[in-house]
């Protein structure tokens, strides 16, 4: 995935990267599905591998294909990121391991979601129970969301029912 | 109608097939997606005998097998090539005039011939196909003209009816 | 037009209504299995978008007019918040889809499906609604 | 009606005023005569709590709590209400020389200049009666604010420059100093209500205090104590009446007021003569009478001349209270009395002579005596007052500090103002011989001039006349000033 | 060592292959290709994984891959070949909003 | 029955009157139904904040689920006082905003840019109402979609690279906000603020921990523009169409700060994490620097939008100078200042969006003898201006006047100097802008132009007024301010 | 993930900018799933036969956060677009120098 | 019984996972688009089929088994549809495939294309 992140930085054909971010979002999906996570795993590739690259294609038809051409590292970004990557780095060194069952993470609300969501809430699917019902309120969040993003683009780039008003910028 | 109600019939044994549950709240959730779906297919106005080839589903099966076998085959041919260290391969485009009267069965025919490695449709238009053929063996295959022949059994060839095209 | 070739016009034909099927069917086996509304209400769109792709932007936006996205963005996030509402007027919380039937469990169960049905409404919507714009914008810039 | 609804009224009715005013722009009569009612009223409702106070009534409004332990409070008291008094009196005859000499110039913009006036005087009357630190430095403020469009008057890039020296000067000391001193005693004291003794006594160590002394004096650039004085040369650019305003009524008498104000109510006198690290003020009050002074004599154009004898004027005040003993107090006070009268007298010549004449620097005044009788003997009533001969008020001011400086042997003092006479003496007196004995130059273009319309002239010949009446029968301000202490 | 494990790793080596093709180009549509396969192998990976998990009751997962994975081919090409997705007719304009 | 409910009804009657307007689509009828579902929130938030002043805390569970394991709503003193400003502040845009967006906004879109509002306002609402980190999170970013949305409907083009930078940079934050939450989850186990608060003291010695806090604190500050990170806030407001310049000025950033007093405060209260950390030093030197830098770039803008919009990076300054001081005094100074700021800038871009109604524009050279010719508006603009200066019987004052006393009562003599100073620098900028509205001569060929029409200067006066009533009389918000303070440090959702 | 994050502020191009919002994100996500995951657990369905499951609050998490993601993308591009539109370019370069000319052109009017 | 299934099913998957390494490999190997649809041909097809026949005979007849089938339905329809369409978009974006020597491409393909006019022009 970190060859995929790379390529992406020097790939100056944007339809080249958008084809890789499709890859990259795909191999996410793999991890997820490795990791247990089948329902992120189903969206990541709903959404990331389909929909996030069809739109992407979308906008590359209207705008353009390739990428100018630079040369050099810039020094501030390089820094920044650097900055971020070494303290992300510091921070996992006191974390739990991986899948340990004993961390704190898997005891304390996680815990309780398996332990009583069938008898609480009723579908197999614990996603499912918490994410309806226990944090139904985010999903509702989340749908408004998607709702904001849609009316946002209806907003910025729909075209008007009256041919004659045309959006004017500028 | 009668082939939005054979949409609908296929499309319920889907449901069971994908479902697996009878519990009749899911399937009356199942009955009110089919009729959800027909609807818009409706709609989209994809429900026709192109989009909906109910008529030769039967003989489809019959030819299943076969195509199988030459998928095989073509498979053990081209990957002997590929595994050969000079790559022997003898690229053509070959341009084949399919027998098959309508659309439905150009189409059929095409991705047969795709779906047997060694050969790809590269274009179909009127029943003319242009197709690359890998090897000498795929492009013997190709011209000997079985599947040509096979599909057009399939298409059925009591079934004159050149369907319209209003899409062109 | 790819269409020309008619391929992928009679095999698309041939997907559209399995693959919207496959789409509700994800809307409703959410609790069994990984799904729900949210993916759902992806692959509904990504079967119309297909049937952008080979039909034609017009084409779409004929079988789903505005006024028919808008609708489904407004009532999907409607009828999510509505039953939260609603189960606020049958005095519980908000939310609190026990109060939606006598058992609590039943309740549940129908207020998880209401409100996915209501989440792939609105997401098939928007998505739905997302692609055909970026897609109708094309004409709008060549003309001009 | 009672002390506090007189109070109330006193400070609405400007305000009211200047609201009436602003409407009845278009009809220039209406507007004056507005202008006038409401300042009659004024002084009206200041003075009748005279009696009251005299009698040692302090009649207290609470307007609303700011922060939580802080009002914006009202109170008043003997220093306030002379204050007060002087300011609405002098508003009355500064609007009737205004309305003459407004006209006479034909000046744009009339409407705004009579709103800004009276809400700048509703500042100086609740500045007057402020019961606290924090509504006296809000209304500070609020002074230096709606002057700001006075001193702008004209619009021209004069105008401006002077304007933004005028504002940044007294912002930036106001906020920079004052409102950390401010918040600094609250913190110490943890009250600013002005205090009979003071509220700081044995609060904080000799140093400290010296420092809060140090940032109250230069925080409060209106008293124009060098090196803060810069803004009042540079706000001559305004139309005379403004500066008659400013000089003599509100912005700079608000300055030395509030120098009062802090020493009496917030240090208190006896506690800042018990420590020694105020001293300073002495010398540095001393420096500037005598510098400004000195640079006055320079000054070629009258209005500034005019300028650097008030910073010098307003030093007096400021060393008479640095003086720190009673008797000086006094004379403290009343020589803001005498000052706005004498001033005033000045500045309204020195108008009278720009509006009829259309000079402005010294060396033109050759002869004009003649052809202005008087404006000019009004301005040598006002000069003699400036420099302290008797018959006129500034002898009395003068002596009353004399005396409290020669109680406390601060002889340093005495000396500074003998020599200051004698320097004021300098710059006066030149400017009345030449107007009176010289003879006029001959090839003066704008030849043919005569007095200055009679608005002018009667206003100006009030305060000439008050400066003069206020040397015969000063009771009325000593028995307010004696009271301070 | 499970028969499902040893596939896995094949289709993970196949994977490798692929993008290496992928990232090769020289072609667009050389890339494409590569996704399609890639796409297919993920698709693969995914139903293995559900049998090498014990989980094999998740392949709603790997059909969604086919779906997405075909219809972005589509789309793909599509755009490679008009550069834009689905060119609509001129006039007839119902509008988006 | 339904005041059991106001919790939840606070955010949900915007976020269902949302998707209703979009079925609406007429203009005017939207704008209405807006304008009613402002005041009714406003209304509601004022219940609410008697409730809690009264009564303490308000706990709403979502779903019915109690507090770890499902969604729970948590108002206490500071919360329920920023849900009143971002809900006062909505509804007076609201009232304000009909003839501003019909001249701004092209007709056919005017009732998505209503439908994006009461999205917007939902999300503000929902971030400052409740009490899970991840809840929070989904709020945000409707909030943030909503606002990218509005901004870039400004009429000026570049609006939409403002609108795009303001983009990247707050998914930025968000997403470094999400990174914070994951450590800090994977630390804890739970995402409820009360319940982290217990949890965390027992995990703050860990390194994960410490970066948890390190990217929190960025993702945050990000979203709040503090100084380095306020990169995007310039052109975004600039460009961005004047209601939502005036309605996001004032509630935007405020709740973004409010975030950050939640994480400070209430995650890591029990830690004292400012003072653990170092991250106080770190913040009070930004904003001193915020202070000065954007004070004097301000100084030199000639577009009065893009003036203000500097100012507001410097007044975050301040806020965020208060809380800095960790002490109650200077909570509380930064809590009312969030208050004041929210008043004053609201009111100077409302008057700057009558000037654009009229004039149509707001650069310098449009300004000149804007003091004759739209008065009122104007006025109302120096009313402003007063305030953000920290003239006294303005709001400004008393916040300034807080900031300095919490300076001095800790002993840093230096920074209240500073505070003192860098309102010098407001002043330069303010008058300036006073100097060309009252002093310069109207260009000879400027058109005649009426005063704004009553409704936008009724709103831009009401706020003025405001702005000088809670100047003079600041006891009641400062009392409450003092008591959130209180609460904050000693407790806070328990 | 840090690449991502290079990308994103490193970038000119705007459509790049936000592929590589995508996989910065897609990076956090990952690492929050490798949270929910326990050693021979399995995935949150229940079924008999199995007893360690992973925690699903981190998936429950990630899928609205997946969701928040793509809305944004679909947000920055359509923003892409309008750009593309006004400016006739998606560099981020170009775009600063047309804005600086915009600054320029209004500093000329004022007097 | 069972252990037939396994050995059968092994078989399958290890033929499977090798006709996936092989087409890799001529994905690869082969020189150019045309000739490299045909690697990938191997991978949807023989590799795919034999890796789910495989899977299917380790479900045995359940759900599973039955989604797998719907699969495999599913990808015999779309890949060959994909890949002709990429074909076709390579084509007619101006590639040439190599041939083989005997006939020179260019005139190949120029008689192509006069065939086609002639079709047109009927």
């Amino acid at each position: 995935m970190v060859v995929i992140a790379y390529l992406l930085l020097r790939m100056h054909n944007l339809f080249a990267v958008v084809m890789m971010s499709g890859i990259y979002s795909l191999l996410a999906a793999v991890l997820y599905v490795i990791m247990d996570a089948v329902d992120v795993a189903f969206t990541e590739a709903a959404v990331g591998a389909g929909i996030s690259t069809v739109l992407m294609l979308g906008t590359l038809a209207l705008t353009s294909r390739r990428d100018k051409e630079r040369t050099g590292n810039k020094p501030i970004p390089i820094l920044i990121v650097t900055i971020t990557g070494l303290l992300l780095i510091y921070g996992t060194l006191d974390m739990p391991p991986y899948g340990d069952p004993t961390a704190p993470i898997h005891h304390h609300v996680g815990r309780y979601y398996i332990d009583n969501s069938g008898e609480q809430v009723g579908p197999p699917n614990i996603v499912t129970s918490v994410l309806a019902s226990y944090r139904g309120y985010d999903t509702l969040g989340e749908v408004t969301v998607i709702f904001t993003a849609a009316i946002g683009v209806m907003a910025l780039i729909g075209r008007s029912r009256k041919r004659k008003k045309k959006l004017k910028t500028n | 109608m009668l082939h939005a109600l054979s949409l609908g019939g296929v499309l319920g044994l889907l449901w069971l097939l994908l479902s697996g549950i009878f519990e009749g709240w899911l399937l009356a959730l199942g009955l009110g997606s089919i009729i959800v779906v027909v609807t818009f297919a409706n709609r989209m106005d994809v429900i026709d005998r192109e989009g909906h080839p109910i008529h030769i589903s039967w003989r489809a099966l019959l030819y299943w097998p076969w195509l199988a076998r030459e998928i095989v085959k073509a498979n053990w041919d081209v990957a002997r090539v590929i595994l050969s260290p000079k790559i022997p391969i003898t690229p053509k485009v070959l341009r084949i005039n399919a027998t098959q009267v309508t659309e439905l069965g150009h189409v059929f025919y095409a991705n047969s011939i795709t779906l047997t490695p060694g050969t790809v449709t590269l274009s179909l238009k009127n029943g003319a196909l242009i197709v690359h053929s890998l090897t000498k063996f795929a492009e013997k295959g190709l011209l000997s003209g079985e599947m040509d022949r096979r599909v057009h059994a399939v298409e059925g060839a009591d079934d004159n009816t050149v369907i319209s095209n209003e899409h062109v | 037009m790819l269409t020309k070739t008619s391929i992928l016009r009679v095999v698309s034909k041939l997907l559209i209504p399995p693959i919207m099927l496959f789409a509700l069917y994800v809307q409703f086996h959410g609790d069994f299995g990984p799904g729900g509304g949210f993916q759902a209400g992806v692959i509904f769109a990504s079967a119309f978008i297909l049937y952008a792709l080979i039909f034609g932007v017009d084409n779409a936006r004929k079988v789903a007019p505005a006024w028919l996205t808008r609708l489904m963005l407004a009532a999907g996030l409607l009828l999510f918040a509505g039953v939260g509402v609603f189960t606020m007027f049958l005095g519980g919380d908000y939310l609190d889809y026990s109060m939606l039937s006598k058992d609590p469990h039943a309740g549940q169960h129908l207020g998880i499906n209401i409100i996915e049905f209501g989440v792939g409404t609105t997401v098939a919507g928007a998505m739905i609604t997302i692609f055909l714009i970026f897609d109708g914008r094309l004409r709008a810039e060549k003309k001009d | 009606m009672s002390p506090e609804t007189t109070i109330q009224a006193a400070l609405v009715i400007p305000l009211v005023g200047a609201v009436l005013i602003a409407f009845s722009g278009h009809w220039p009569n209406l507007r004056e005569t507005i202008t006038m009612i409401t300042a009659g009223t004024l002084f009206a409702l200041v003075a009748s709590l005279y009696p009251l106070v005299m009698n040692g009534g302090r009649p207290s409004v609470v307007i609303g709590e700011m922060l939580p332990g802080l009002s914006i409070a009202f109170s008043v008291e003997p220093l306030g209400l002379l204050f007060a008094m002087i300011a609405s009196f002098l508003w009355i005859i500064n609007s009737l020389y205004s309305i003459g000499y407004m006209r006479e110039n034909k000046e744009k913009n009339q409407t705004r200049f009579y709103v800004c006036f009276a809400i700048a005087l509703a500042s100086s009357i609740a500045i007057a009666f402020a019961a606290n630190l924090l509504t006296l430095f809000a209304f500070y403020e609020a002074l230096t604010l709606c002057t700001y469009p006075l001193v702008t008057h004209s619009g021209t890039d004069k105008a401006k420059k002077g304007g933004r020296v005028y504002l940044g000067i007294l912002l930036f000391t106001s906020i920079g100093f004052l409102l950390t001193a401010i918040v600094w005693t609250w913190l110490i004291a943890g009250d600013l209500n002005f205090t009979s003794g003071g509220i700081l006594e044995g609060k904080a160590s000799d140093l400290v205090i010296g420092t809060l002394f140090a940032l109250y004096i230069f925080g409060i650039g209106k008293a124009a104590l060098m090196p803060v004085h810069r803004w009042l040369p540079a706000a001559m650019v305004a139309p005379t009446p403004v500066s008659a305003l400013l000089h003599a009524v509100a912005v700079v008498k608000a300055g030395v007021f509030t120098v009062i104000k802090i020493v009496i109510y917030i240090f208190g006198y006896d506690f800042l003569s018990s420590i020694g690290t105020t001293n300073w003020l002495l010398y540095l009050s001393g420096f500037t009478i005598l510098t400004a002074s000195i640079l006055a004599i320079r000054q070629d154009n009258l209005k500034r001349r005019l300028a650097y004898s008030t910073i010098s004027q307003l030093s007096y005040v400021i060393m008479a209270t640095a003086i720190l003993a009673p008797l000086s107090i006094v004379g403290a006070g009343l020589h803001i009395a005498v000052h706005a009268f004498g001033k005033i007298t000045l500045f309204f010549a020195a108008g009278s002579i720009y509006t009829a004449a259309h000079k402005t620097e010294v060396s033109q005044l050759d002869g004009i005596g003649r052809r202005m009788p008087w404006t000019m003997t009004a301005f040598t009533i006002g000069a003699l007052s400036m420099i302290g001969v008797p018959p006129t008020a500034g002898f009395i001011s003068k002596w009353y500090i004399l005396h409290g400086a020669f109680d406390s042997g601060h002889m340093l003092a005495i000396v500074v103002i003998v020599i200051s006479t004698l320097l004021n003496a300098g710059y006066f007196l030149p400017i009345i011989y030449a107007a009176f004995f010289k003879e006029e130059e001959k090839d003066n273009d704008n030849g043919n001039f005569g007095e200055a319309s009679v608005a002018i002239v009667v206003a100006l010949s009030i305060t000439a006349a008050a400066t003069v009446l206020l040397f015969f029968f000063p009771g009325l301000f000593i028995e307010l000033a004696q009271k301070l202490i | 060592m499970n028969m499902f494990s040893s596939a896995a790793i094949a289709i993970l080596v196949t994977m490798l292959l692929v993008l290496i093709r992928a990232f090769k180009g020289p072609t667009v549509y050389d890339r494409i290709l590569a996704a399609n396969s890639f796409g297919t192998l993920t698709m693969l990976l995914i139903a293995v994984n559900g049998f090498l998990s014990e989980r094999p009751d998740f392949l709603d997962i790997a059909l969604v891959y086919a779906l997405i994975n075909f219809i972005g081919t589509i789309a793909v090409s599509k755009f490679v070949h008009f550069k834009d997705l689905a060119p609509p007719l001129p006039n007839n304009d119902p509008g988006d909003i | 029955m339904i005041a059991a409910h106001l919790p939840i009804l606070q955010v949900i009657i915007p976020l269902i009157v949302a998707p209703i307007a979009l079925i609406m689509r007429d203009s005017r009828t939207v704008w209405v139904l807006t304008l009613s579902v402002t005041w009714v929130t406003f209304s509601i938030s004022l219940t609410l904040l008697i409730e809690v002043l009264d009564s303490g805390n308000i706990i709403y569970r979502i779903g019915g689920w109690a507090a770890p394991w499902g969604i729970e709503y948590v108002l206490d003193k500071v919360g329920a006082f920023v849900l009143v400003i971002v809900s006062a502040i909505g509804s007076i845009v609201m009232t304000y905003a009909r003839q501003s967006v019909e001249a701004e906004i092209p007709d056919d879109r005017i009732y998505l840019f209503y439908t994006m509002f009461l999205l917007c306002l939902t999300g503000l609402l929902g971030i400052v109402i409740t009490g899970d980190v991840f809840n929070l999170f989904v709020f945000l970013e409707i909030s943030s979609l909503s606002s990218y949305v509005m901004i870039s409907l400004g009429r000026d083009r570049r609006a939409l690279t403002a609108a795009y930078r303001y983009l990247i940079m707050g998914t930025i934050g968000a997403t470094f906000y999400i990174i914070g939450v994951g450590l800090i989850y994977m630390m804890t186990g739970t995402l409820n603020i009360a319940d982290l608060t217990v949890l965390i003291p027992s995990v703050s010695d860990s390194r994960t921990i410490h970066t948890a806090m390190a990217f929190l604190t960025v993702g945050v500050c990000l979203k709040l523009a503090l100084f380095p990170l306020h990169l995007w806030l310039p052109n975004a407001y600039t460009y961005a169409p004047s209601v939502v310049t005036a309605f996001l000025a004032a509630t935007a950033t405020k709740v973004s700060v409010y975030i950050l007093i939640r994480i400070v405060f209430t995650l890591f209260g029990d830690v004292n994490i400012l003072e653990a950390s170092g991250l106080q030093n770190i913040l009070m030197t930004l904003a001193i620097i915020a202070l000065f830098t954007a004070s004097t770039i301000a100084i030199f803008q000639n577009n009065m939008k893009r003036l203000f919009a500097y100012s507001s990076v410097a007044q975050i300054g301040y806020i965020i100078l208060g809380l800095s001081f960790a002490s109650q005094i200077g909570i509380a100074a930064g809590i009312i200042h969030l208050f004041n700021h929210s008043i004053i800038k609201c009111t100077i871009f409302m008057g700057l969006g009558c000037i654009t109604l009229r004039v149509g524009g707001v650069s310098v050279k449009d300004m000149c003898g804007l003091g004759y010719r739209m008065p009122w508006t104007m006025a109302a603009i120096v009313i402003g201006g007063l305030g953000l200066i920290g003239i006294p019987m303005t709001v400004g004052f008393v916040s300034k006047w807080y900031l300095v006393r919490a300076a001095f009562e800790q002993g840093m003599w230096p920074i209240a100097a500073l505070i003192i100073t860098s309102s010098l620098l407001t002043i330069v900028y303010v008058w300036r802008i006073v100097e060309t509205a009252y002093l310069k001569p109207a260009p000879k060929n400027a058109p005649n132009i009426k005063e704004a029409p009553l409704s936008m200067l009724l709103s831009s006066w009401v706020l003025a007024l405001a702005s000088i009533y809670f100047g003079v009389n600041a006891t009641t918000t400062l009392n409450i301010a003092l008591e959130a303070a209180d609460s904050l440090l000693n407790g806070g959702l328990k | 993930m840090m690449m991502g994050f290079y990308i994103v502020i490193s970038q000119h191009n705007l459509i790049k900018k936000i592929v590589g919002l995508n996989v910065f994100q897609v990076s956090v996500f990952v690492f929050y799933i490798s949270m929910g995951k326990v050693k021979g657990g399995t995935a949150p369905v229940f079924l008999d036969g199995f007893e360690i499951y992973s925690n699903p609050l981190p998936h429950v998490l990630i899928l609205t956060a997946i969701v928040v993601g793509v809305a944004t993308s679909a947000l920055a591009l359509a923003l892409t677009v309008r750009i593309k539109d006004t400016y006739g370019t998606i560099e981020e370069d170009e775009i600063e120098a047309l804005e600086t000319e915009d600054q320029e052109k209004e500093k000329e009017g004022l007097p | 019984m069972e252990l037939l299934i396994d050995v059968i099913s092994w078989f399958l998957l290890i033929v499977g996972s090798a006709f996936l390494l092989v087409g890799a490999i001529g994905l690869l190997r082969l020189p150019d688009i045309f000739s490299r649809m045909h690697g990938a041909g191997i991978i949807d097809t023989m590799g795919t089929a034999m890796l789910f026949f495989g899977m299917f005979l380790q479900a045995g007849f359940t759900i599973v088994s039955i989604k797998l089938f719907l699969i495999l339905l599913f990808l015999m329809f779309t890949s060959p549809t994909t890949t002709h369409a990429l074909a076709r978009a390579a084509l007619d974006a101006g590639l040439k495939p190599l041939v083989d020597d005997d006939e020179p491409d260019a005139k190949k393909l120029a008689l192509l294309k006069k065939r086609k006019k002639e079709r047109k022009r009927l």
